[in-house]
């Protein structure tokens, strides 16, 4: 296991009292994590030293944030196993994954013109289909759902066990000679299930479908190569994995992201720009149009530090460890139904459930007057819900600052909630 | 923090013995509304009675605050006049808004004043209010009402 | 006059030297603005007290997040004059003029499934038109390119002056009948014209067309009250007025902003979903898919408070003085040649110029050689350059802690330029 | 900062007085070439000579860097061969990625050392490269060069 104590030290924000004096426990990391000092230090002593437009300046501090910003570039994407020029900053995973869907509606507007400049693979219509999940955030969903509309094509999805584990029985014949895009989530934020992406992206390219993972939940979680999920594209998100708001990422291989058309349009992203028409940078410029999130991407990049320091197979396996404590302490609760894959094997340590005659809400109420914050509600994935049948769910998501104490003080106010409402 | 003033006894009461639930046969005016945040949902429903008065029905699912406040809503206003209940519904908007500092009229609101300690946290005001503008919604909708202002 | 001393007394990075112990003279403010001590702890102690997802959780910190960021909100709507409901967050102004652009385009696209459900306004097609001017920022020139290749829509554009203005002569004949938008900038960035938006809007209103506002150069430096600009849009970022990076903001009446469809869609936006359809919130929410840059909306409120200290009609009248004082030194100078408006009539204090037988590039290479950071190029602005004649300009954009002793060194360093390559 | 170590005097004597400038009545390969961040321009033409050597045009405008840098291509390479072309090029570009820590050939890179202090300052490495890439452009167009291998 991680050293706990040495790491919460590191952590300004979990010595904070809530509701009159508790002791905070922070159990939510799976909405958003907490931020060390080494990244709040990194983002401030950029603006107190290096700030200044990026890629549009010659003077030195021009230069100085140009090469901040480069430079953790590069550190993210060593991260995550990527060439620097194959990383794309958004400000968060949900614009990496809208980018990618209007990488497909706008190809499919801009062929009606002139359909030599685009490439096929990116141009739908009536009878082509999009695949995801039924496990799927709403941000690998809903940007599907439009380009849908947009273009006449069919959304399919892969349905889901009642274990909340993927039903991969008919991956052969969801995914067909009709499928352009699959787009899948790593691990599911709700169920905490761990997806065989590599299997489903190998099916994807067999039928020269483009294969998107939304890895917003793993690379915070666990050693990801981008390579090895045989994606062509791959987004998370920065807040999730120590750094700060508003910043994203999308990984994409050289070929896709040279086909891909823009996105925003703007400064910093062309190449020649006239009145009557533009050309435009090479990517990972063409998806960055005006001035970017430079001090976010510099603190990302020393959050990225931080977690390498820690080593993300140790992050891992502090994350089964409690996983697996987890899962048996609510197990030895009566009335209380875990919400996703019972075991430990290919899942991740967010952990829901559910606690009979309890709505998840009042559940999560009564944790939060102990000081124990978790998430209520359907957690963005509400079609998963309305599929394993709860209305919502209290969840639990730990991350490298929380130990089994902390989880003791989540199964004492489930506890709590019980005898309060009087159901136990 | 004194969940027991988020959770009077009332609200309690409420949500495990839900007055007048289910749905009328013949509605004038539904509204279905939901929490985005957290999925609760409320159908509220609104008809005449045989005396003119109001007639109500509801259904939905969700946390006890929202349950509740609908089982309230409905014991209150079930019988009365529209103007009686636009009257509670505006005095109910106004102490979930009050965060903490109203001082609910009983006379008006009766067990609805339970409520009081909602207003506390935001995040379970929208809870409790679900049903109150569900039921605006239904009486616009049934021709009861005709402005649409959002207090 | 500003208290100048006092001012740079709150910006840490104002003490800096560069260039190998040169003190930093910053007349870059066009670009991005420095940050004041305030704003660094504004957005510090969001992180050590108060992160959490917002909008989303129940528990304390969550609550206190959300807090902070409609706090935020309502703040910076004051700061213009809004209502907090009408003012969506987006990353950059960049990003604030796609939306509207991508309303056009999704509009149009949507449109051709389902006519009934899309406001007509939005929809466009051949025989429509577009109305912007010579003078845009490529922000608010690229992104209506593009939605007229999309659509096939004509884009149409004021022309200029020698001096640098808008010819306004041909206002009624080129916004027709067929202009379903017109989109101009406040105050040109690399020109420094203020533009009379009033008249503008309201003859894109004569004839039904959506009026959008660039105002990145004005709400900085100038009190701006959106209503009365007159537009239906008004679209700014917050970096370049004391604010964080990563945070823009785009205004819009209830009425346009309700019309519009989503852009970015995910989480958070949402009213309901299910796999095959989604329902969306009202605005602002229906804009703001995803975790949004909170901490950032909570710097840029800190950001404008400082603002507000000084009083945006004290922060004019500065820049004012400043902008005279630059121009008659600048007409001084022999061989330098101003490009834009040579009065203070109308103009700001952003101001571009060439220097006879020298690039402008070379220009700014030595004021940097002497500390003194100014922007070289075509400022994002390439056509208005191509309009004047010249390839780029060195530009001088002085803000709040600049005062005569930085515009003196920056002539000075001209002065050298001259002497160095040998053209005075 | 030390001004002089960024302009050499070659490379303002360059600027000053560009040596081939003009653009070739039939090229075989022509690359126009655009520094996007300051407008920089470059047109950058290849032809063969009678003696089979190659032979070079180019017009732009912009910075004494970006113009001094296609003069001394140019005075460099005219007459050679493209194997020699694409010598001096790669030595060129790799002298201005080394930012300033590059120990630069005389032999081969001839005036082109007058650079060294450019890799310097990052935002003008763009500026002195691009002649060499509209030039590496322009002989795969003319197909005389086959790969187009970035560095
Ligand atoms: C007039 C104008 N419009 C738009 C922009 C784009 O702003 P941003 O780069 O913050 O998106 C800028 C600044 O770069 C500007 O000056
Ligand atoms: C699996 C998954 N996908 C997408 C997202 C969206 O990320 P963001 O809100 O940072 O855009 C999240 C987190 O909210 C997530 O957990």
């Amino acid at each position: 296991m991680l050293d706990v104590a040495a790491i919460k030290a590191d952590f300004p924000i979990l010595d904070s009292t809530v509701r009159g004096g508790q002791p905070l426990v922070y159990l939510d990391s799976g909405a958003t994590s907490q931020k060390p000092r080494a990244v709040l230090d990194a983002e401030r002593s950029y603006y107190e030293h290096t700030n200044a437009a990026v890629h549009r300046g010659a003077h030195a501090l021009a230069e100085a944030a140009t090469d901040a910003y480069e430079a953790a570039r590069s550190v993210i994407a060593g991260f995550v196993g990527a060439r620097p020029d194959a990383l794309v900053f958004t400000k968060n995973a949900t614009e990496s994954l809208n980018l990618v869907a209007y990488a497909c509606s706008n190809a499919t507007a801009l062929a009606r013109e002139d359909a030599g400049a685009i490439d096929p693979r990116l141009v739908l219509g009536p009878g082509d289909s999009i695949v995801i999940t039924e496990m799927e955030h709403h941000a690998n969903l809903v940007p599907w759902q439009e380009v849908c509309r947009k273009t006449g094509a069919t959304l399919r999805w892969l349905p889901l066990t009642d274990e909340g584990r993927l039903d991969l029985s008919g991956l052969d014949t969801l995914i067909d000679d009709s499928t352009k895009v699959v787009s899948v989530v790593h691990q599911s934020n709700i169920l905490g299930t761990i997806n065989p992406v590599r299997r489903i992206m190998d099916r994807a390219h067999e039928v020269g479908a483009i294969g998107v993972v939304d890895a917003c939940q793993s690379v915070p979680h666990m050693p990801v190569d981008v390579h090895e999920l045989g994606a062509d594209l791959v987004a998370w998100s920065g807040h999730k994995m120590l750094g700060p708001t508003g910043i994203g990422c999308l990984w994409g291989t050289p070929d896709i992201l040279a086909a891909m058309p823009p996105f925003l349009t703007g400064g910093s992203m062309i190449e020649m720009v006239t009145m009557e028409r533009s050309t435009f940078a090479p990517a990972p410029q063409k998806f960055e149009a005006g001035t970017p999130m430079v001090a976010q991407a510099v603190g990302l990049a020393a959050g990225v530090r931080y977690l390498e320091a820690l080593g993300m197979s140790a992050v891992a396996e502090h994350e089964h460890a409690l996983a697996t404590y987890t899962l048996d302490a609510l197990a030895a609760l009566p009335g209380v139904r875990i919400i996703g894959p019972q075991s430990t094997i290919d899942r991740g340590s967010a952990i829901s459930f559910v606690v009979d005659g309890l709505h998840p809400h009042d559940v999560g109420q009564v944790l939060d007057s102990r000081g124990v914050a978790v998430r209520v509600g359907h957690h963005c994935a509400w079609p998963t819900c309305r599929r394993l049948n709860v209305p919502a769910t209290t969840r639990i998501s730990p991350y490298i600052y929380n130990d089994t104490d902390d989880i003791d003080a989540a199964v004492a106010g489930i506890v709590a909630a019980q005898r309060f409402f009087g159901v136990a | 923090m004194d969940l027991e003033s988020l959770y009077q006894d009332i609200i309690l009461d409420h949500y495990k013995h839900p007055r007048g639930r289910g749905l009328l046969e013949h509605p004038l005016g539904s509204a279905f509304h939901v929490n985005p945040t957290c999925g609760d949902e409320i159908t509220m429903q609104v008809a005449r009675d045989a005396d003119g008065g109001l007639e109500l029905g509801y259904d939905g699912q969700g946390c006890s605050i929202s349950q509740a406040s609908a089982s309230v809503l409905v014991e209150l206003l079930e019988g009365g006049t529209v103007e009686h209940s636009e009257a509670v519904r505006l005095a109910f908007v106004a102490l979930m808004h009050a965060q903490g500092a109203g001082e609910p009229d009983e006379e008006v609101l009766g067990d609805a004043i339970a409520f009081a300690g909602v207003a506390k946290f935001p995040a379970r005001v929208k809870c409790a209010l679900l049903a109150w503008m569900a039921l605006q919604d239904a009486e616009i909708q049934a021709g009861l009402l005709t402005t649409g202002e959002q207090p």
